[in-house]
């Protein structure tokens, strides 16, 4: 089934105007699926709940900017060695932004209670002694382990009504596959509801046919599918191009005060068109693109 | 390995300095992770590896690539570059071993708050609900409970990263002291190490409560107490950390071609 | 940290007399590590317990054929198309073998308790409406759903000693290479204290760095590696070879009764070396080796 | 596909006419899941995939190819050859999209015992603990309890796989009939069809106990009555299982070089 959509018409179709549970794909600066972000805040879609990968970066911080998202489900959002994230910092200081304060080992068990109708997850012993689990009283929780008699600290299936995700590649179907590093997108994906999926190119079945095991989700599990290549710019998309480091300076300097980060939206999401924002990001991308050899992307180097 | 000249050895900096003092606290049968923003614990693995460790197991806390060759290192714990590497392992599995406590002995800690007893926090400054300061998150910081050795670095040593009491428990080191920290009765082996721009420091057997043990070249004790926003257990003589050597110095500088570590 | 040691030396190091817990990895007739099992014959050590995949096949019924068993985990114990596992079933019907019955979720999901120090697995919504919990209080029980009030089936962990298991190749530390299906080798890799290896060929790391994503288990948590070609027969070794259905029903011939069993013991285990063994396979093996083309070892179709 | 003699209809096997009759179960939108010696189901998607639901999705339990292409068929559900596949899953993927329910709409079930109510016995037959016939073990059977639709298919029609109550419940079907079914509220919607080599059956809504849908060529209904160990539903009219056409001979066949479902 042909599930190629065009970027607008992929988040007009599947994101309702008002939209409870979102997770978005990638972790850290690489493979944010920024070209979904984007247009959400094109389209002005508000979000009750956001969830990231157990390191946000772009992904969350450009939706906190536009002022469309209620609440994050998160235990990171920052931009790594470059520095903090401006909004995400500012709203929850401010209290603008509900934080739901999650670690990294609950997203990824979380998920995977999500994918796998599992009711919820006991986690290894330590967390109780955080203050995670007396902050988010929502996602922790406590049971007796009826093996041991032991009290044990338990956290919450995670089942988002919509994934973001990017792929490197995909069939018209949504069979997909991933280069470099997966971080937990696929476990957003098997536990989601829906899955919007962009892609640098859209390739025939047959081409995911030739390495059958190298397909991160099956077609099954995606509802669109955007060809939209560049589309993790300025972040990395592993196999293609690596992160804009000084788009994300530009980013944090403007992102200073509330007006800033407006007037960023303003001239790089809202003000243009997602094809003139890549052509003005283009010779960026170029520079920015990996040469051949080992880190073009290898195909053959997928994880399941 | 070439000698290369005693001016190379003047110019260390203090993250290569912090580098090589990690990397010595390696050994040839440990699995060590690390997580976010981590170019000085990659070097420090990849240098240990290179010299006394060459068994170490190393895992870039993002990519999940194991033994990342680091030809150069990158800034990135999630970079594609990371897996130029032995082998690599998913987001999954890494979580999965770091519960399983008795298979990764090493990670690298860090925070915006540590505290006397080497409790780390990334969360917040002041209260949880109205932070003063709001950080990233606590990421895998819960698994310090679980992991055999915490060595913890960080580029910021004055009062208020250095703190007696952490605002907020995201990774915990020896909890509130020996009773909590017994009761707890946690898998993990607890802090052993913080290497800070100024000095080594270790955890007092009896107290749990962090001391010093080394002070850099050029950094004298009183600096070091007046840094630490708690009450440092000072030991009578404090040696002087050693200085990197010309082999350590370049071997970093053959991976650092970025110069990550170079000058700061 | 070379590894590498002959098939003896594996099993005498790390296989104590008496072993409490022992998983053995591949599924139905592929992939199963019948070189180590064959030596633990041979050495006639004794294990208290077995856990086999969701699928055991001839790696469990050689070891309740030679009689070294006392208590087997498992969903499944048979070969598939061809028919019963012959002493499997009449050990059982006998009383001389207790089962500890399983279902194939539960064993996923125990894995991944067990690898990830989780102390216990929630388990979906079904199972309290079949007999396995009734009769198997070991591995499931009860308790309370902290987020819904709800009364839920739960799994304890998987924790082997130790796992026996096949990859397709691996360098002398143990980073090893799964060619084809993964099944849950992986997870008992990752949820055994100690992992012994057979793989079809020892290769340099170089050879394994060459796509670092195609690695199924990172050495460090292997502790042998043993070199063994054609050590899957008479099963499959993905990537190498297919199973012998003529082999198999030779042995289920001859398995009819304990003598005719034990008969195929002495014959084909402990009355000859693995070398011996092997060379009288050499002409099957031969046969059911794959062609060129896309059966053959493509190591470009891993899953991690 | 071209025509071929008529000669072909006249000889197929009952196999080849219990793939036919699972494939007209399946639909378009379909994500069917098999286990263990499944080269019935295996044909049986494949078939559809290639007239009537071209877009059906089907896993095969061992190796967790997505849509295997199936040249030829091959009788294990873990076979090497079935990677020659559009993609594929990872095990812990199939088990996980199992629980989830609402993903995987179709299972091929089957077992020693089957009962009136469509409850499926893999185990036991006797008292477990002491059982007459130990079987192979339940796999996968307890997610007949959140599958969209079960698909039942059995090569024995006897009394003795026919039961009123199975001895072991391994994969539930209606479970005790309407009232436990109701009461149990569980996320799937149990069994739909029973294909034997006599027969196929459904399930009557009220009573949820099986009931006789149509006999094959040259099967009367006292011989399924005879053959069946309970009190089956029979319908004053039971017609006649259509005949497979030539189009859907020559597609089976053309996968099944094996000859796995020849003149079975």
């Amino acid at each position: 089934m042909n599930k190629v959509l065009s970027l607008s018409e992929a988040v007009e179709r599947y994101i309702p105007d008002s939209v409870g549970f979102v997770t978005v794909g990638g972790m850290h600066l690489h493979n944010n699926p920024m070209a979904l972000v984007r247009e959400i805040i094109r389209q002005n879609r508000k979000i009750k709940r956001l969830l990231t990968s157990p390191c946000g970066a772009l992904n969350a911080e450009l939706l906190i900017a536009a002022g469309i998202i209620d609440e994050i489900a998160t235990s990171y959002v920052g931009f790594e060695h470059i520095g903090l994230a401006p909004c995400f910092r500012r709203s929850i200081e401010s209290g603008k932004l509900k934080v739901l304060e999650c670690d990294e080992a609950y997203i990824t068990h979380g998920l995977y209670a999500g994918a796998g109708g599992l009711p919820f997850m006991a986690l290894p012993k330590g967390i109780e002694f955080t203050d995670i689990p007396n902050v988010n009283k929502e996602h922790y929780s406590f049971t007796t382990d009826p093996f041991t008699g032991n009290r044990v600290a338990v956290g919450a299936p995670l089942k988002p009504d919509v994934a973001l995700l990017h792929a490197y590649q995909a069939d018209e179907n949504g069979n997909a596959v991933m280069a470099g590093a997966q971080f937990v997108d696929r476990y957003m994906a098997l536990a989601s509801k829906t899955v919007l999926l962009q892609v640098e190119t859209i390739v025939p079945t047959e081409e995911i046919s030739k390495h059958p095991q190298g397909t991160t989700i099956p077609g099954f599990l995606v509802h669109a599918v955007v060809e939209a290549p560049g589309g993790c710019y300025p972040t990395a998309a592993h196999g293609a191009y690596e992160f804009d480091d000084e788009h994300i300076s530009k980013y944090m300097d403007m992102a200073k005060d509330d007006e800033g980060a407006k007037d960023y939206i303003n001239e790089f999401v809202t003000g243009m068109t997602e094809g003139d924002y890549l052509k003005k990001a283009a010779g960026r991308l170029a520079e920015l693109r990996y040469g051949d050899g080992i880190l073009a992307a290898d195909l053959s180097q997928r994880k399941g | 390995m070439t000698v290369i000249s005693n001016n190379l050895t003047a110019s260390w900096s203090r993250s290569e300095l912090m580098a090589v003092e990690l990397a010595k606290r390696l050994r040839n049968d440990d699995v060590a992770v690390m997580g976010t923003a981590s170019a000085i614990p990659q070097m420090a693995c990849r240098l240990a590896q290179l010299t006394h460790a060459p068994d170490l197991y190393s895992i870039a806390g993002g990519t999940c690539s194991v033994n990342p060759h680091l030809a150069p290192v990158v800034p990135s714990c999630g970079d594609y570059d990371l897996l130029r590497a032995d082998t690599s392992l998913s987001l999954n599995d890494v979580v999965l071993l770091e519960g399983r406590a008795d298979v990764l002995t090493v990670f690298f800690a860090g925070g915006l708050q540590i505290d006397a007893y080497g409790n780390c926090n990334l969360v917040s400054v002041g209260d949880w609900a109205h932070p003063t300061l709001r950080g990233p998150g606590t990421v895998g910081l819960p698994f310090l409970s679980r992991v055999g050795r915490i060595l913890i670095y960080t580029q910021s040593h004055n009062p208020r990263t250095f703190v007696e009491k952490v605002d907020f428990v995201g990774g915990p080191g020896f909890l509130r002291g020996p009773e909590e920290w017994k009761a707890a009765d946690l898998p993990g082996g607890g802090p052993q190490l913080v290497v800070t721009p100024l000095c080594t420091m270790g955890f007092d057997p009896q107290t749990l409560r962090m001391r010093l043990e080394t002070v850099h070249p050029g950094v004298d004790v009183d600096k070091v107490r007046a840094a630490t926003g708690f009450d440092l257990i000072i030991p009578d003589s404090v040696p002087t950390t050693p200085e990197p050597t010309t082999e350590h110095l370049s071997i970093l500088r053959a991976l650092d071609t970025n110069g990550l570590l170079k000058g700061k």
